[in-house]
């Protein structure tokens, strides 16, 4: 029973959605879904913190190695919370000082703001910035002339990365007018525009009967893994 | 032969090559930070940049901003958060700068939470700053943040003040003077997306331009790693297109030198994107260099793998 | 201790030793200065009822003007007294009309602080943030630390690790409550509520809307009930109705836009006619074009037949899924060299961050004067 | 409502099976050859329709006629399927061809309980609504299968709340169904961070510190594609990935060991149960791609022949095809 229910569930609102798409009156019921989808994984979140928190509390109870950066966290999670669900240190919006909350968190000047701009700014950005390193290892380690394939790729990513920068210019820029589809610049584009459509056109369509797939094996029933294992 | 077949050996004993292979990859992060570091002391202590020739999708920007009769609304979102703001600030500045000049209404909106602080910054740094005259609610207007990815796409093309209730000001859409005529997406003569991922450009043409191409014109901007799914879009549905820096470099040339002013120098705000194509290049090559030893190695392993 | 190792530590040594030459000489790093305005309000009539806000956010107001009279004033006093005021902010009331008022802190480039001390060295409304100062070398050091993760694991960026963890998470649990629940639940549930509190433009929910918000809530409280002891399976339902309604939706919308438009889209004439502006046909430019169309007709075929699970890569379709994957490889390399660019400006971005807003080594937007 | 379970299963299940799905196919086949009536008569001459003045007969509320060719593609699509799952359930052989990435699994899940080590599994960083995290999922469900049998452990850091409570359902039936329920444990499948790159920091400090022997990532991923590669191969691991991120395919195809490209990535959790009916569904997509192929052929044809010659019969053509089958 416990996994009869959810499976016809998921089977009546999947078959109701996709009827949906083509009746004119029920056309935004996909909009009203993804504000309910929202607002649940919003609620959702008390989950995650608790999930987070009981992980974090066992490790500072149980003296883990390293609970002393369970605090860490632990610490700077309730700060950021408290500090952020009550607005602390927020005026009212110019236009409306009559309602108490009207203010954003964003505004400059603001513990939040500080939180933002100190903390989650150069703390995300520097470990998105890291990429720069591992591609470089990656393009060492992994672009080498083994077979037709990885030739290919590596002469195609050569031919980018030589194209969009002023090296391309230099390079091959003196070609000639009639010979100026092979500077490397236009044979970027040249590349972009035809081999990188066609990879991309293919593996769209892939993708979308993939979907289309994976979506009828659940809702016809077939596949129950989501509801975890095999049968019911 | 296998890397493997070393393992015993004595380091020194091992060929060059051998060892070039097995280098620490941390010197190559090394060698990546000076290529990018190097490159901007240099630029930043001499103030030199490269020149840029603008190919054809960054001169489309330009054009399709540039031929829109004064007054014109313009529907700008801002799709991206400050993890990417290294990579479009650059464009999303000049393109607002453009705007600006042309004298156009903007109306800015964000799909990406974070994006309405980024659109707040940038309206802050061009039109407070440099175009004081625009008033907010009659020139330019920032509506802020909506969740709801592609609902609010296709919400936008029924009903604009349904889609935004409010600006970021928290006055009601109703209320603001210059949107007061406005009912739907399609009248606003042209939309720019300058998009870090998902939802970002490639949902606007998907929900957006492909049911009002007739109407809307629609130029995208885009980090590196989105502009390979964004060109088979371009010239049908998107009308001009800037890819990564080196796009928001090439369009800012053109910007810079449309509203140049004689014996004035550009403001080095608007020379963000022309700075970081220095470092750009040094670390483009340093990536060649490694590809090309990489292969080396490759092949001096096979040599001698067959003697 | 190995070679390599020592190699590191000198190259450390090095750095460090530039860093503290730095500090020794030049006009200083890692500064950051505010300018205050001042921001006054009248209340509107209406407001007498529930709000509250003026009478605590005026003496935040008059607390932060006291104590800008003294030397160091600074952002600071917003972001640090104001958090003991504000909850005190719900229970006076106040007679309509009356004013209240409140400072910012907006950050300026040092140089205008040069000029307007130069101006009168007794000013106050530009001054140096320690709060901020604080907070930039924080993030100074938690850049270097994220960077040291390159070199190996470390205390440095377990630090910031565990704080970005912390921070981030409640971040988003924060953006969600103010920026979904608020404005599109309670907004829907308890429309006065928000008006009054939060967003006094707010629209009246319609009842659709409201509809959909009971039934959001209902299933927001099923997911929960996972934390009481019983009937925690329960909470596979609203599960469920997520997953089937995307398996639906995503079906839909990927045939449409995925499917059928790029299998429109690849529909091409394989020989295509070029003219020029005089209406000629440019030979040169019809054969790249047509080229162009066959290769990509070729390509999206080919690599179409990569995909075939049912059919052994074997003759022809073993051939086509053989150049499908050369497509496919070159379709790679083109969003490899594409990506490469990006990432590389956003490490630049963050070694800029560096050498600018924190060590005033390079001064590229002209806030120092250099 | 077990007794109508029951009965639906049977259904699904048996013989009768044969039944409803020509009852489908034939009910599917009826609405379509319906709808395209309707639409016909709706905008009559089918060739013009481009030129022709819009109708002033509103459409009928029930169907929105301008989706007519989506709704008889999902209705192919859909009975390919049907059919397919028909055909393999009547015991017809299906071969699949090998997916390199898919027969490694069960090698990896082994290599990690010889190893005495971790396995780790990313499930995207986007929530449920992403139908890349629920293909995701169904992938985890098998790997966790495996390594319920093979009594290893598996790691699940979760970016959203949603995908932690889903995940854990997920396992914790895997861990049923393969007879070692007491071998599951929720504190394995944890909520790190809704925000990308501090799940990021979190995850590649903990492969470095744990040195997962095998690491999974199956869903919909962005940038942190190539940061859990790199860190995955400094340590050692065995990498397996899927994602029809296209963006993200190249760093996962220059530092995995193993990617499923794409529509691979859909089809895995098929591939892996082995079941006939499973299989079915992939054999229904190549049905589905094979109709792309051919519409695609023709179209290209049609419109060569009308630069080369325009002729009136081939442009009806060519317009049919566009503006009918594909609804351009």
């Amino acid at each position: 029973m416990k996994r009869i229910i959810p499976m016809w569930i998921a089977i009546i609102a999947g078959f109701a959605m996709m009827l949906s798409s083509f009746v004119p009156l029920a056309e935004s019921a996909g909009e009203m879904f993804a504000d309910v989808f929202n607002v649940v994984a919003a609620i959702a979140f008390v989950l995650g913190a608790g999930s987070l928190a009981k992980q974090h509390l066992e490790k500072l109870s149980r003296r883990d190695a390293g609970w002393g950066y369970s605090v860490i966290t632990l610490g700077s999670f309730l700060i950021t919370l408290f500090i952020g669900m009550l607005k602390i240190g927020i005026h009212p919006n110019p236009s409306f000082p009559q309602a108490a909350y009207s203010g954003s968190n964003d505004a400059e000047g603001s513990a939040w703001s500080w939180i933002y701009e100190y903390m989650i700014t150069p703390l995300t950005s520097t470990m998105f910035a890291l990429l720069a390193f591992f591609v470089a290892s990656a393009a060492f380690r992994a672009f080498r002339a083994k077979n037709t394939e990885a030739i290919l790729l590596l002469v195609t990513a050569f031919i980018v990365l030589l194209g969009r920068t002023f090296a391309g210019v230099v390079l091959t820029g003196w070609f000639p007018d009639w010979a100026s589809g092979l500077r490397l610049e236009n044979l970027s584009i040249y590349v972009m525009q035809v081999f990188n459509t066609a990879g991309n056109r293919a593996i769209m369509i892939g993708i979308a009967l993939g979907v289309a797939a994976t979506g009828l094996r659940i809702l016809f029933g077939i596949d129950r893994s989501w509801l975890g294992g095999g049968d019911a | 032969m296998s890397a493997g077949n070393f393992n015993n050996t004595n380091a020194s004993a091992r060929p060059w090559f051998e060892r070039l292979d097995r280098v620490d990859r941390r010197w190559i992060f090394l060698l990546m930070f000076l290529a990018v570091s190097g490159p901007i002391l240099w630029i930043g202590v001499t103030g030199k940049t490269l020149p840029e020739a603008p190919t054809l999708a960054a001169r489309a920007v330009f054009q399709e901003i540039d031929q829109l009769p004064a007054r014109s609304l313009v529907l700008i979102s801002f799709d991206y958060d400050p993890a990417s703001a290294g990579e479009l600030q650059p464009m999303a500045t000049s393109l607002v700068r453009q705007c600006a000049a042309k004298n156009l209404r903007m109306v800015f909106i964000a799909l990406w939470p974070l994006g309405n602080q980024v659109a707040q910054q940038t309206i802050q740094d061009v039109i407070r700053d440099d175009y004081p005259a625009l008033k907010e609610g009659e020139d330019f207007v920032n509506m802020g943040y909506q969740a709801g990815n592609e609902a609010v796409m296709k919400l936008l093309l029924t009903d604009f003040a349904k889609a935004f209730p409010k600006d970021s000001r928290g006055e009601a859409t109703s209320n603001i003077p210059m949107l007061k005529d406005v009912k739907m997406a399609s009248q606003f003569p042209l939309l720019i997306s300058i998009s870090a991922g998902y939802p970002g450009s490639k949902e606007w043409v998907q929900y957006v331009i492909s049911a009002k191409n007739e109407e809307m014109n629609f130029v995208a901007g885009c980090t590196g790693v989105s502009a390979p799914q964004l060109y088979p879009y371009f010239p049908q549905q998107i009308a001009g297109l800037l890819g990564a820096i080196k796009g928001a470099a090439e369009y800012e040339s053109m910007v810079n030198e449309s509203l140049a002013v004689d014996g004035v120098a550009t403001a080095p705000k608007y020379l963000q994107a022309q700075r970081r194509m220095g470092p750009q290049l040094v670390a483009h090559l340093l990536m060649v260099g490694l590809i090309i030893v990489g292969n080396v190695i490759f092949f001096a392993r096979k040599r001698r793998g067959a003697a | 201790m190995t070679r390599q190792a020592k190699t590191w530590l000198v190259i450390g040594a090095v750095f460090v030793a530039l860093l503290v030459a730095r500090g020794m000489i030049g006009q200083g790093l890692g500064r950051v200065y505010v300018k205050r305005t001042d921001v006054t309000v009248t209340l509107p009539d209406t407001a007498a009822v529930n709000s509250a806000a003026a009478g605590a956010a005026s003496a935040s107001a008059s607390a932060s003007t006291s104590a800008s009279t003294s030397a160091s004033t600074s952002a600071s006093t917003t972001a640090v007294s104001a958090p003991a005021t504000a909850p005190s902010i719900t229970s006076t009331s106040l007679a309509s009309g009356t004013t209240m008022s409140w400072q910012e802190w907006k950050q300026v480039p040092p140089l205008e602080f040069i000029a307007a001390q130069k101006a009168n060295p007794a000013q106050t409304e530009i001054t140096m943030s320690w709060p901020r100062t604080i907070g930039l070398w924080l993030a100074a050091f938690f850049t270097l630390a994220i960077f040291s993760f390159l070199y190996a694991d470390n205390p440095f960026y377990k630090i910031a690790e565990s704080l970005v963890v912390g921070v981030s998470a409640a971040y988003w649990g924060v953006i969600g409550f103010w920026d979904t629940l608020v404005p599109k639940m309670f907004g829907a549930l308890t429309p006065g509520l928000v008006k009054s509190l939060v967003q006094p433009s707010l629209v009246a929910p319609e009842m659709l809307q409201q509809i959909s918000m009971v039934f959001a809530l209902i299933l927001g409280v099923m997911m929960l009930w996972r934390l009481l002891p019983r009937g925690g399976w329960i909470s596979a339902w609203p599960l469920a109705f997520i997953v089937g309604v995307t398996a639906g939706l995503k079906i839909v919308s990927h045939v449409e836009s995925d499917l059928m438009a790029q299998a429109a889209a690849t529909m091409k004439p394989l020989v295509v006619s070029v003219t020029d502006a005089s209406g000629a046909t440019n030979m040169w430019d019809s054969w790249w074009a047509s080229v162009a169309n066959v290769l990509l007709v070729t390509g999206v075929i080919c690599c179409l037949a990569y995909f075939f699970f049912s059919v052994e890569h074997k003759g022809v379709v073993g051939g086509a899924a053989r150049v499908g994957i050369w497509y496919l490889m070159i379709t790679f390399g083109a969003s490899f060299g594409f990506t490469v660019m990006g990432r590389i400006a956003l490490l630049a971005a963050r070694v800029e961050f560096l050498f600018d807003d924190w060590l005033w080594l390079i001064d590229p937007n002209h806030f120092r004067g250099l | 409502m077990r007794i109508t379970h029951k009965i639906l299963c049977r259904i699904f299940t048996n013989h009768s099976w044969k039944c409803v799905a020509t009852f489908l196919c034939i009910a599917m086949c009826c609405v379509s050859a319906s709808a395209l009536l309707s639409s016909c008569i709706s905008n009559a001459p089918l060739v013009d329709t481009a030129i022709a003045t819009p109708t002033t007969t509103t459409a009928p509320p029930w169907f929105n006629s301008e989706k007519t060719a989506l709704f008889l593609w999902i209705v192919f699509i859909g009975a390919a399927v049907t059919v397919s799952v028909w055909l393999a359930k009547s015991g017809r052989p299906i071969r699949i061809r090998r997916i390199a990435a898919l027969e490694a699994v069960d090698n990896a899940v082994g290599r990690a309980t010889e190893m005495g080590r971790s396995i780790l599994f990313v499930p995207g960083i986007q929530d449920m609504d992403n139908i890349q995290t629920v293909a995701g999922l169904t992938m985890l469900g098998r790997v966790a299968k495996t390594a319920a049998e093979y009594d290893a452990t598996i790691e699940v850091p979760t970016c959203r709340s949603l995908v932690m409570e889903a995940a854990r359902d997920t396992v914790r039936a895997s861990y049923l169904s393969a007879g070692r329920a007491d071998g599951f444990s929720a504190d394995r499948i944890t909520y790190i961070t809704d925000d990308q790159f501090g799940y990021v920091a979190h995850v590649v400090g903990s492969m470095v510190r744990e040195k997962p022997a095998t690491c999974f990532y199956m869903g919909c991923f962005f940038a942190e594609s190539l940061i859990f590669a790199e860190t995955g191969n400094a340590i050692g691991a065995i990498q397996i990935a899927g994602t029809a991120e296209s963006s993200q395919l190249p760093f996962f195809v220059a530092a995995c060991d193993y990617t499923l490209i794409g529509e691979e990535f859909f089809a895995a959790s098929a591939y892996l149960s082995g079941e006939p009916a499973q299989l079915g569904t992939l054999r229904g997509q190549d049905v589905g791609k094979f109709a792309v192929v051919v519409l695609i052929a023709w179209g290209v044809l049609a419109s060569t022949i009308l630069v080369i010659a325009p002729s009136t019969v081939v442009v009806g053509w060519f317009l049919y095809v566009l503006q009918k089958v594909l609804g351009g």
